[in-house]
């Protein structure tokens, strides 16, 4: 990505989550969308107030799982059939009950690993530098204790004045600005 | 490895320090030190100190394996580092002939024909040769004696001949000189003794089994009249002898002929165990053909009927219909009331017989009298002469003699009572008179009675020399040592039980360079440069040459050699002979007396074949124990004497005692122990520390069975290893018994169980499909499955064994041995379970333990259709092929186990750790070729010789052509004496084995599973005598 | 509902209920974080951690010997032989893998039906299990005859153009023992993301930031990225359920597909899976009590979490015990198989009879004692209560491959087992293994899911109005 | 509180990630490259050997049959490396001070063996059988090469099952006319090298190589019999055999395949391809 200059966004702080759900949907009824809500735990209300809804994680699971469902028995078909048929025990080539447990382990396996690195790629991560990080309050709070609301520069309603006076009729503990 | 039970063992030999070694050691200098150093490197005492010294585990690290180990874990750790699929193979070097020989084939076996001389008579063999190498010994199908039967011994002489523990060389004093030195010294000696005659010269012989040796000492005897030409060994025909001179002034040999006989008794004779018993191979055929349930041409069941009185519990005791046990020391007295019975002498005074046995007696003598002329009784050879007469005269008074008896001369060419001479030896060596003693591939010093101390004897001789096969016991105190050449590595000739000469030749070059008797008797001769062949060929040469054949002079002879025997040289019964007086048998037992019983080892014979591994692993006939010998007595006699069985019990008997193990068997009369002579070695890798020598209290006066022995307890322990299982259940009325006295837990739940089906000869008439009523024994029907059943439409093969004919011998086990490179484990490993054998006799005893019936079964893998190991197997190393074998393939498994769990029949084996020997460079000679040998970690077991299938194919295939009914043979097929098994085509209605499967008797073991065996039975049907035992079978 | 033995004034207990808490009161964000944070990043080690590693590390040691003398020789040095090919390290592998089964439970199954309770637990619970499949999965590997050949279990293209044989139950367990391990460990770490950004975001040390700074992948507690990620979550739960029950049925596949008597039965799936979970929350207990001493985790870990570990043990064992009594059912009243009426006779009163009476005395009787509340609420008995599960649970597995395998179809071939030092040496190495793992674990990694225990304090409730609350944020 | 990692790790991180992908593929493409590699099988590569004996100078340039040498190829599993002997037969006479063949005389005059390095190495525990091989329509070049262009004996073919196999599970694509095995040059039929064949009737007990003849010569232009088909018809006992007069022309190996498998009686691919059929 390239490498950006100037303001991130304003950050402001609160010390609860409801004080944080306030202030995100004041901020999405104003007009704001590019922002986000940085909590210690997962605060579904303020996932809403943003207006987040949309969640493709269970998709790329099923996706996932199916293509491992397909994977793994067409596999055992293949090979015990056609690659190299050979009479074990006197059972048919095609055992297809004993096919399903694989198959059945390789569906919970890949979905399982969809379900885990999907959400990651989703969320964007490994991202181990952020402009966030670079508030000065952000890393003393918002993994433990503190409620964070960003309203992000690149918003068109953002202005460096407006916004912080907008952020500040929230009551936060303290709003400043993020450099990217 | 060895447990703590064996440490224990160990610690009843007195204690040594690896220090106090080095004590015993210091001061001797010179030539005497390398005899002390050898004398106790094979000893259990230095073993103990060296144990003491490295307590943990101290074998692990001194066993060859472990050496390896080190190298195997690098091999490993690479192989982990996931590459070993890409290792490579090391280069292979080529060795080509210079000069190739004309007729060889490389890759195509030769067979040639020789004979075994043992002492009961030659077997005669076809040996399986590739390129030269013996590979597989088997009896020789055209001889009219075994045709095609072996044993045990036979089949284990094999590994004796690559024993790498052989003699090597001609030693004098402990340092090796070239047997030109011995020749010299001897010859030197010999011109010396020329004018006295021989006087001071003495030879102590193996028993002679070969005329022309018997020819050599005979003209060798002209030129040294004085020299004295003696034989012992410790298991010998002198009772035997002792009778026949009795009754025919001369010695004769009794030939039985079971084919004609419906009754037939043995008065201690174990006739279908093996080769001790002369004639084994003849008889268990004859005995097997009248149990087939053939018709005779007026549509009765031609089958005999066998009374077995005995003392230790023998295979043909369990064969029996009726056995009776009795104390060796009664047996005689049974044999004059019996004999008393049907008209000949009179009964002995004193004897009481208890009800069983007056009932026995009764019956036996009504049977007898009904089957005049068609009845045999057969004395045994470890009984004494009085039996022997006992049975002449009551052959004599049925009128057996000349039909199911022909008395001949004797198979040995010197036969003698030899009891008789080594006593005479010993009491001429301690006179002094003994200057030389030639000691003839037999020893002494092991062997001989405890109370002729012939060691103390043996330092008052001049010199000795030995020639054995081994530097033994006795080897090792001679002056001389020369070791000799095994039979398959030089010319000889035997005579079979029937008299047919039988010429024994080298398969290979000596791989030592050994010498033979015939080469020592020889320089006694005018001309002492005759080589063995000259000797042999002067013996027969010209009988050959009279065969009927070309113009060639040499094409008899060569005929003789291609044959393996001389036809038409079997004995013609001599006519007449002399009157047996059955003499006063000994008193009877005391009720509380205690009697000890010699017998040779079922196996490793009087010792001579402790050395070889197969025979001292697989599990002996009834005993089921595996290496080592123990006091076997019954359960009663155990109880009597407060000790259980593995105790340690110490055994005096006229003041010598031994220290064994004791072993409780089924049916085994009370009041008796049995000790096996051959074990208890102090040398070899394979027979030193096995067992205790039972010679070391046996006496002179009476070496068949003593009476007047005390037992002490030690309160030692020693893990006997008996690899088959052996829990005897008392709760016998769970188990399915009457609730009176003990039974046998498994012989109840296999009967129960249908894995033993079997019925009498009148249940069988009126009920023929026995064997398929009941629960469970009804197989399934092959569509009885949610999957379709796989078709086999070309060949499939199969087998079938037949119950009344195996005698439970165990020539199939040491077959498969040799045949498919089996490994040995060692006593350790078969204690724990881990034995390699593919093909075991499963033995059941079925009632009460005091006197059971016993019934064999050999178990081989069922090549199930629907086998339950390899659905299991992870990665498809064990899988079928289109004609129907379950194969093992060694080098796909990785060694779950998994299939040996799901194996109803427990048939496979795995490699726990590295059995096979890579090293040892002799036993390399001897592998089978055309079989992988099994490293560490893989799953093994019976293949139905998939090699010998394979070439039989390739050769049809090669002709376009079906393959044959029988061309096909397994190993154990082979080796079987009695034919019980057959193999062949199941899809081929005309097979033998495809008749077989027809037969109503047959049925699958444990077929209820829908395993769809391969393998069946044909169940045993038992001719019992109604008055005796009215409610048994199935 | 408050009882005599229970104080009334305890402020452990709910007032309504009569239940303990799940948390103590008085807890806050920060003091939540704090508590079990400062376990990780304490530059002070305990001593008596050191001590503990030292002695874990010992035994690993141990095992290391007992494994190369084993792959230096062998399986034979083992008491495995025939009949009885199986012996110790299949048991322990069944033994090992059930335990395993609680972590997932607690941490899938609870949160599938919204057990609170199980917050405190999970996290080491999940690690509980990842070590157990470590010791577990070691089993299958190094029992087999030529170990450096068990990736021919994976179907790969090869040379020789030879596959695994796909109606083998081992090769089943290949790919649900893979599975469960790697799923295991994955909701493990993603469940733990948001815990290593707080210790990337309190970590003093340079080397802490950039540790736990990788292994939070920038975690910024972002709410987009955490509606994901409790889908994510709320989805491996939803497919570890499923897993969870089909690991230790494939497992008992390894003997339910087997014709042995006594393997050979269709209830051994749920049977197992019950046992598995009955062993692990043995061993939760077994873990959770002595880490709740020594780091005084009593606020986080209760009595209410003790009790409820207690009450799935008994509901468990029960299930253990209908299983035993169906087993004696079928075969003695109603198979009329022969087969099957030895098995369990030889099974009760046989050679090795005696390993029965320890199974049944340790898992259906004796646990019968958890009835009682207030000895649920004995720690000191839970926690012995808890040895005695997993003994008897060992023996399980013992009595199931041993003696069946002992004693099969046909009598000649009857054997029995004598396990050597060295099995012991295994068995007690993989104890060593197993708290080596767990002793650097909870050195290292927060053991307590802090995010999951900020949602479950008062405080974390959103209100209508923001009104300051009056112990917020100090 | 400060950015613990720079700018650039992000992209870093998800290039490493990428990155380890990719070499766990690599990984797993080059260890399945290097199965196969001669590394691993020394397909083509020359060991050292005491002599270099050149199979393309004796047998192209001199003539020699390949039985010359490897006698038991047609009747035993192993074909047989020739003894000193026969080396010797000719070298007694020419080349005879060629410093070359100084292990050949040394091993002449010592009665030690040659100590050649095998080429074609099979593990122990496969079996492999020259005799049926040859006896059913594999010609030695099908496994060994051109023999005849080899100056230094070399492994042409991986010798790996799979290769095995390949052949195991369809026979008729390396099938030939029995007459023709020791021929290296055999080309596969095509419509400019037609072969022609000839079967008697499905004869049981008749060795394969009887039972059918072929020819690439036509034999409508030719008055001659094959002679391998005389033969057959004066062995045939009794007069019992009938001749097809015709004989099939085949311009395809399918064709030929087929109709040789079939006359040769070769068992069907599942047959040929049961592990028994070379592990025991």
């Amino acid at each position: 990505m390239p490498v950006r200059e100037g303001t991130y966004g304003l950050l402001a702080e609160f010390d609860t989550p409801s004080q944080l759900v306030r202030a995100a949907k004041g901020a999405y009824s104003a007009g704001y969308r590019r922002m986000d809500c940085y909590t210690p735990y997962a605060v579904e209300e303020a996932a809403e107030a943003i207006g987040f809804h949309r969640n493709t994680v269970s998709l790329v699971t099923l996706i996932g799982g199916l293509l491992g469902l397909v994977t793994m028995f067409s596999l055992e078909t293949w090979i015990s059939v056609w690659a190299f048929p050979i009479n074990v025990a006197g059972r048919p080539y095609y055992s297809w009950p004993a096919f399903v447990v694989p198959a059945y382990e390789w569906t919970i396996l890949w979905a399982g690993l969809s379900a885990a690195f999907g959400m990651l790629a989703l969320c964007g991560l490994p991202q181990l530098y952020h402009p966030l990080f670079n508030a000065p309050n952000f890393r003393n709070g918002a993994t433990s204790d503190k409620f964070f609301l960003c309203l992000e520069s690149t918003d068109p309603r953002f202005d460096m004045v407006e916004t912080r006076e907008f952020l500040d009729g929230f009551t936060p503990v303290s709003v400043v600005e993020v450099e990217y | 490895m060895r447990d703590s039970v064996k440490e224990n063992m160990q610690n009843t030999h007195a204690k040594l320090t690896l220090a106090e070694v080095r004590a015993k050691l210091a001061g001797q200098k010179g030539k005497k030190y390398w005899r002390s150093i050898d004398e106790l490197a094979g000893t259990p005492e230095f073993e103990a100190a060296v144990r003491e010294e490295f307590p943990e585990h101290s074998s692990e690290w001194i066993d060859p394996v472990s050496r390896r180990g080190f190298l195997k874990l690098m091999g490993a750790s690479m192989a982990l580092a996931g590459l070993s699929g890409c290792t490579k193979q090391p280069d292979e070097p080529i060795y080509p002939y210079v000069k190739a020989p004309e007729d060889l084939v490389l890759g195509k076996p030769v067979y040639f024909a020789t004979a075994f001389p043992f002492r009961t008579g030659a077997v005669p063999l076809l040996v399986k040769s590739d390129a030269y190498r013996p590979i597989k010994i088997d009896g020789n199908p055209d001889h009219p004696y075994n045709q095609g039967g072996s044993d045990p011994i036979t089949q284990g002489t094999l590994l004796d001949l690559y024993d790498p523990d052989r003699s090597q060389h001609t030693y004098y004093r402990g340092e090796t000189r070239p047997w030109v030195a011995f020749l010299g010294s001897f010859r030197a000696m010999l011109a010396d003794k020329k004018a006295s005659g021989g006087q001071g010269l003495y030879f102590l012989s193996t028993t002679v089994t070969s005329p022309t040796l018997a020819a050599q000492w005979k003209k060798g005897q002209a030129n040294y009249p004085n020299a004295k030409f003696l034989q012992y060994d410790p298991v010998n025909r002198d009772s035997a002898y002792a009778a026949s001179k009795a009754a025919f002034g001369e010695y004769r040999d009794a030939q039985y002929k079971l084919d004609t006989a419906d009754i037939i008794v043995s008065l201690d004779a174990d006739f279908l165990s093996g080769a001790a018993h002369p004639g084994f191979h003849r008889l268990a055929k004859d005995y097997a053909n009248r149990r087939r349930l053939d018709k005779t041409s007026t549509g009765e069941y031609s089958m005999n009927r066998l009374y077995a009185v005995e003392t230790m519990t023998t295979t043909t005791g369990m064969k029996a219909e009726h056995r009776l046990a009795l104390r060796a020391n009664d047996i005689a007295g049974f044999a004059a009331t019996l004999a008393a019975a049907v008209g000949a002498g009179s009964a002995p005074s004193g004897y009481t017989w208890s009800d069983d046995a007056q009932k026995f007696l009764a019956a036996l003598v009504k049977d007898l009298k009904a089957n005049t002329g068609k009845c045999v009784v057969i004395p045994g050879e470890q009984q004494s002469a009085s039996v022997h007469l006992a049975a002449i005269a009551i052959n004599d008074a049925l009128g057996n003699v000349g039909k199911t008896v022909v008395y001949t001369e004797t198979v040995n060419p010197m036969p003698t009572v030899e009891g008789d001479e080594i006593k005479s030896l010993v009491a001429d060596m301690n006179a002094g008179k003994v200057d030389w003693l030639v000691i003839l591939n037999t020893n002494p010093i092991y062997s001989a009675p405890a109370d002729l101390e012939f060691a103390d004897a043996f330092n008052k001789v001049g010199t000795v020399v030995h020639l054995g096969n081994h530097r033994d016991e006795t080897g090792l105190q001679a002056h001389w040592h020369i070791n000799a050449a095994h039979y398959l590595e030089s010319w000889s000739d035997a005579r079979a039980y029937d008299g047919t000469v039988s010429v024994v030749q080298p398969m290979i070059d000596p791989l030592y360079g050994g010498h033979s008797a015939h080469e020592i008797l020889q320089s006694l001769l005018d001309n002492p440069d005759v080589s063995p062949y000259e000797a042999v060929r002067s013996t027969w040469g010209t009988q050959a040459a009279s065969a009927p054949g070309g113009e060639d002079p040499d094409f008899g002879w060569r005929k003789l050699l291609h044959d393996g025997f001389l036809a038409n040289t079997a004995f013609t019964p001599s006519s007449g002979g002399g009157k047996a007086v059955i003499p006063a048998p000994l008193p009877q037992l005391a009720a509380d007396a205690l009697e000890i019983v010699f017998r040779p080892d079922p196996h490793v014979y009087d010792g001579r074949y402790a050395n070889v591994g197969w025979l001292q692993e697989i599990p002996r006939p009834i005993t089921n124990l595996s290496w080592d010998n123990a006091a076997i007595m019954s359960y009663a006699t155990l109880d009597k004497l407060g000790v259980s069985e593995h105790d340690v019990i110490e055994i005096s008997l006229n003041g010598k005692t031994v220290l064994a193990p004791a072993l409780a068997i089924p049916g085994h009369a009370d009041g008796s122990i049995t000790l096996h002579i051959g074990q208890g070695r102090t040398i070899g890798r394979v027979a030193g520390g096995v067992g205790f020598n039972a010679c070391q209290i046996r006496p002179s006066g009476s070496p068949l069975f003593a009476a007047g022995a005390t037992i002490r307890k030690t309160g030692q322990e020693w893990g006997l290893a008996i690899p088959k299982s052996h829990y005897i259940d008392h709760r016998a009325t769970y188990v399915g018994g009457d609730g009176s006295g003990t039974h046998s837990l498994e012989g109840n739940e296999a009967i129960d169980r249908g894995i033993i089906r079997y019925a009498t000869l009148d249940q069988f008439k009126q009920d023929p499909g026995f064997a398929h009523e009941g629960y469970g024994k009804d197989d399934p029907a092959p569509d009885e499955s949610l999957f379709p059943a796989y078709r086999y439409d070309k060949n499939a093969w199969g087998m079938s064994i037949d119950l009344n004919s195996c005698v439970g011998c165990n020539a199939c086990i040491v077959s498969c041995y040799a045949e498919n490179n089996i490994a040995v484990v060692g006593q350790h490993q078969a204690t724990v379970g881990r034995i390699m054998q593919w093909i075991r006799i499963d033995t059941y005893f079925e009632g009460d333990l005091a006197a059971p019936r016993a019934h064999f079964q050999p178990m081989t893998c069922h090549h199930c259709e629907n086998a339950p190991c390899e659905q299991v197997c992870p990665v498809g190393a064990t899988v079928h092929t289109p004609e129907g074998l379950n194969t093992m393939v060694y080098n796909r498994c990785v060694g779950t186990r998994y299939c040996s769990n799901n194996c109803p029949y427990k048939v496979r084996r795995f490699n726990f750790l590295l059995f096979s020997d890579y090293d040892t460079p002799s036993l390399k000679l001897m592998r089978n070729p055309d079989v992988t040998v099994r490293s560490r970690g893989v799953m093994e077991k019976c293949s139905y010789c998939l090699q010998r299938i394979n070439e039989v194919k390739i050769e049809a295939d090669k002709n376009n052509r079906a393959i044959r009914d029988g061309e096909i043979i397994t190993a154990c097929q082979q080796a079987c004496p009695t034919n019980a098994i057959v193999f062949g085509n199941i899809n081929d209605a005309t097979s033998k084995v495809a008749k077989l499967k027809k037969q109503e008797r047959t049925y699958g073991v444990l077929a209820d599973l829908n395993t769809r065996p391969r393998t069946t039975y044909v169940a045993e049907v038992i001719n019992v005598n109604p008055a005796l035992t009215p409610d048994v079978g199935a | 509902m408050a009882t005599k033995d229970t104080p009334v004034n305890d402020p452990m207990l709910d007032p309504i209920t009569g239940e303990f808490a799940v948390i103590a009161p008085g807890h806050t964000f920060k003091s939540v974080t704090e508590e079990i944070s400062n376990i990780v990043l304490t530059p002070r080690t305990p001593l008596g951690w050191f001590f503990g590693f030292a002695i874990a590390g010992g035994v690993v040691l141990m095992l290391l010997v007992a494994l190369t003398w084993l792959f230096l020789r062998g399986v034979g040095i083992w008491a495995v032989t025939i009949p009885v090919a199986w012996g110790f390290a299949i048991i322990n592998f069944v033994w090992w893998i059930g335990i395993g089964h609680a972590g997932t439970l607690i941490s899938a199954i609870l949160l599938l039906f919204k057990q609170g309770w199980r917050n405190s637990i999970n996290r080491f619970a999940e690690a509980m299990t990842i070590f157990a499949v470590v010791c577990a999965g070691l089993f299958p590997l190094i029992h087999t005859g030529r170990p450096w050949l068990a990736y021919w279990l994976f179907p790969y293209p090869n040379t020789m153009n030879v596959w695994p044989q796909f109606r083998s139950p081992l090769l089943w367990d290949v790919f649900a023992v893979s599975t469960y391990a790697t799923i295991s460990v994955v909701f493990w770490y993603i469940g733990m993301i948001p815990d290593l950004g707080t210790l990337r975001d309190r970590a003093k040390s340079r080397f802490g930031q950039f540790f736990y700074g990788m292994l939070a992948v920038g975690w910024r507690g972002s709410v987009r990225h955490w509606v994901r990620y409790e889908m994510s979550s709320l989805l491996l739960a939803g497919l570890a359920t499923p897993l969870v029950l089909s690991v230790h049925s494939v497992i008992s596949f390894d003997f339910a597909v087997a014709l042995l008597p006594g393997w050979h039965t269709t209830i051994f799936p749920p049977y197992f899976v019950a046992g598995a979970i009955y062993s692990g929350f043995a061993m939760v207990i077994t873990l959770a009590i002595p880490i709740r001493e020594f780091y005084h985790l009593e606020d986080l870990i209760t009595l209410r979490h003790v009790d409820n570990m207690c009450k799935v043990m008994l509901a468990t064992g029960l299930i253990v015990a209908y299983g035993y009594s169906t087993e004696v059912f079928m075969s003695y009243c109603y198979s009329a198989s022969k087969w099957e009426y030895f098995m369990m006779w030889n099974r009760m009163f046989g050679p090795i009879g005696w390993a029965y009476w320890v199974l049944i005395t340790c898992n259906i009787a004796l646990p019968q004692l958890l009835w009682s509340r207030k000895l649920r609420r004995n720690v000191p008995f839970v926690f012995l209560m808890s040895l005695i599960v997993n003994t008897g649970m060992w023996f399980e597995r013992f009595v199931i491959i041993v003696i069946s395998l002992s004693r099969d179809y046909l009598p000649s071939s009857w054997g029995t087992y004598r396990a050597t030092k060295w099995d012991y040496m295994t068995l007690a190495g993989t104890f060593g293994l197993f708290t080596f793992l767990f002793f650097l674990f909870i050195r290292f990694l927060p053991m307590i899911p802090m995010s999951e225990l900020r949602l479950m304090l008062p405080q974390a409730k959103i209100r209508a109005e923001a009104e300051p609350l009056p112990e917020a944020g100090d | 509180m400060a950015q613990i990692f720079d700018r650039s790790s992000n992209a870093l991180a998800r290039a490493s990630l990428i990155l380890t992908g990719l070499i766990v593929i690599a990984l797993g493409v080059t260890l399945n490259e290097l199965q196969r590699s001669p590394w691993v099988t020394r397909q083509g590569q020359r060991a050292d050997q005491p002599v270099p004996f050149s199979h393309k100078h004796h047998v192209e340039g001199l003539g020699l049959q390949c039985q010359y040498c490897h006698v038991s190829v047609e009747k035993s599993s192993y074909a047989g490396i020739p003894p000193t002997r026969t080396c010797m037969n000719c070298h007694s006479q020419i080349w005879t001070n060629a410093a070359l063949l100084e292990p050949v005389r040394h091993s002449w005059a010592t009665g030690e063996s040659i100590v050649w390095t095998r080429v074609h190495d099979l593990p122990d525990f496969v079996y492999f059988n020259h005799e049926i091989h040859v006896n059913k329509g594999i010609g030695c070049e099908t496994c060994h090469g051109q023999v005849n262009e080899m100056p230094i004996m070399y492994e042409q073919n991986t010798l790996q099952m799979e290769w095995c196999l390949n052949c195991h599970r369809h026979p008729e694509e390396n099938l030939r006319p029995t007459s023709e095995i020791y021929n290296m040059d055999w080309k596969k039929p095509s419509d400019l090298n037609p072969v022609w064949c000839t079967a008697t009737q499905v004869q049981r007990g008749v060795p394969t190589a009887e039972s059918v003849s072929c020819t690439t010569t036509d034999p409508g232009k030719q008055m001659l019999m094959p002679a391998a088909l005389q033969l057959s018809l004066s062995n045939a006992p009794g007069g019992r055999a009938v001749f097809a007069t015709t004989s099939a022309k085949f311009t395809s190996q399918e064709a030929l395949g087929g109709f040789l498998a079939e006359h040769y009686h070769i068992r069907s691919a599942r047959e040929l391809s049961s592990c028994e059929v070379c592990h025991r």
